[in-house]
């Protein structure tokens, strides 16, 4: 049996992402290395031989998917599962919460104008996004920041991936009016 | 000022009020470090006088953006109060603008790699196996550690306990009558004492627009001997006229000399 | 596109078993005589290049599957866990176990302040906390207590050895929050 038909055989068995730390527990003649070189002469092997699906790095890990030209033909299909898209308020506070995190409900509602108590349980629920830590001040308010499964709903391979604030308009502040804002709650 | 009035904004489309002042913003090529608030707060108030009576709890939102604007245009037309206040009282509200505006940006980003990623289908159909208890594995947890968690556990009647403002819509003209009426009883009356029956927020907001209104139709005058000190409102030289066109149209209300701000 | 990389792409997404008239509805080009043929194609594709993976025939259609050799992979990749160690939360949970026991998993969440489904079952996985009795109330909840596991890991010889220094949060000495706790989740 060799690595790379192992590797393969624990992708294939998997609904998520994989780091190859994980993906070597499988042997114990498998490392980190080890799984990498496999990895490396599955994707050429896939890429040499045509399959309809590829090995994609996200979330910190690899995972097989399907390759996009086969989504109108799989689109159709009642028995293949598909993600629900997030609503546009949801997008935004998410957008906050990835590039501000850890940060408080308050902060978020800040940000946006608008209470997101809604938006922010909507995305507790599908596992976005998660308490991580308790910020100082009253009551200590739950700090939120975003899962892996965040990186897996967009396709990314790791936070680097997200579109960076120098790229964009104008410059995202740092946090640094927590406080006054806390005031100004209270 | 009749192009302004052309200006037809339905507030629907807006997820707030950061979205629909940047609407305003763009949609006239203002330049955002450099806001004409007067003309923005007037057509801002026109906007959401269209809120349906429906969404209350937006509404609230919008007329806390509605008081903000005001507080600024005031701002800018005093003064500082002891010569310290040498900020553009505009700053705060462009830096919320400008972040809010990135956010959306990134919002579209992401919108875009949900879409692409959606192109992608993982495994369905993964075997089911038998999930076996990892109890047999060596722990590495010192008890020190569980201390040092349970040292920051927090009681949860000290946390905030996240309650729900419920609003409802609050009309300008109620304000108007209850201020004319306490400023006819007696020659003055302190704000927190008109907004006092009331927990909502939108009620101050609405009770604060009213009585900058009459303040600018001297049927009364406000008085705060210094910034966050309480605020008086007497009775003015006007206190007989005719207000009751003002529940209507409270937005083209805004005084002339504002413009001075632009 | 072949249509043996359609009919790849299908079985890969679908998440159950798949007639050859269920893929042929996959594009108007397809029929089942084409569906079948691909399907040949497949499974000797599978074959030739050694796939850890094959075209199995199940009641209801065929599936992608492993094959039964790497069975032993897969189980011990399922059994190794991830780590030694305890995730901040679990720890925290940890100690609102110990402490407060016995406790429902409602009462661990009121005290956090975050949900706590996963942390606890990550406890009981690791043979730390489990079920001890059924409390008062709608559904009768599960209440969790430590294990002879945890007092030999950390080597108490009861529960009454549990220190309890000065400075430990109120809320774990006492446990009177519970009936006030069940009428406002009522």
């Amino acid at each position: 049996m060799n690595d790379a038909s192992i590797v393969e055989a624990i992708l294939f068995a998997s609904d998520a992402p994989l780091t190859p730390g994980d993906i070597a527990r499988a042997d114990e003649t498998l490392d980190e290395d080890r799984v990498e070189a496999a990895l490396a002469a599955l994707r050429a092997d896939y890429d040499r031989s045509g399959r309809a699906f590829e090995l994609r790095e996200v979330a910190d890990g690899v995972q097989l998917m399907t390759r996009p030209e086969f989504a109108p033909y799989l689109e159709r299909f009642d028995t293949v599962p598909r993600t629900s898209r997030l609503s546009g308020p949801a997008l935004e506070a998410l957008a906050i919460v990835a590039y501000r995190q850890p940060i408080s409900r308050i902060e978020v509602e800040y940000v946006r104008g608008v209470n997101s108590t809604g938006v922010i349980r909507t995305l507790i629920e599908r596992g976005l996004v998660e308490g991580v830590a308790r910020g100082e001040g009253v009551g200590r308010p739950v700090l939120y920041g975003t899962t892996s499964r965040f990186m897996e709903h967009f396709g990314f391979a790791s936070l680097e991936d997200l579109p960076r604030p120098e790229d964009l308009p104008v410059v995202l502040r740092e946090s640094e009016t927590t406080s006054d804002l806390e005031n100004e709650e209270a | 000022m009749t192009s302004e009035g052309l200006l037809v904004v339905e507030t629907e489309r807006f997820r707030g009020p950061l979205d629909l002042l940047l609407h305003l913003i763009r949609s006239q090529d203002i330049d955002i470090f450099d806001i004409p608030v007067a003309r923005i707060t007037r057509q801002f108030l026109a906007a959401i006088e269209e809120l349906s009576a429906n969404d209350v709890d937006e509404a609230g939102e919008f007329l806390e953006m509605a008081a903000a604007l005001v507080r600024i245009k005031a701002r800018m037309l005093l003064p500082g109060p002891s010569g310290e206040e040498d900020q553009d009282p505009r700053a705060e509200l462009v830096r919320r603008l400008l972040e809010y505006e990135q956010i959306r940006e990134i919002a579209l980003r992401l919108r875009t790699a949900e879409n692409d990623r959606g192109r992608r289908f993982a495994k369905g159909f993964v075997e089911p196996r038998p999930r076996t208890i990892a109890g047999d594995v060596p722990l590495t947890v010192t008890w020190d550690e569980v201390m040092a968690a349970a040292a920051g556990v927090v009681a949860p009647e000290e946390r905030e306990r996240e309650h729900r403002v419920f609003t409802r819509p609050v009309a300008m003209r109620e304000k108007v009558d209850l201020i004319v009426a306490a400023v006819t009883r007696a020659r003055r009356i302190e704000f927190d004492r008109l907004i006092a029956p009331w927990k909502e927020r939108v009620h101050a907001v609405m009770t604060l627009l009213a009585g900058l209104e009459l303040g600018r139709r001297r049927v009364v005058s406000l008085r705060q001997r210094k910034p966050f000190s309480p605020l008086w409102i007497y009775r003015g030289s006007n206190v007989g006229a005719d207000v009751s066109d003002m529940a209507a149209d409270d937005a083209d209300a805004v005084p002339n000399e504002m413009e001075r701000d632009s």
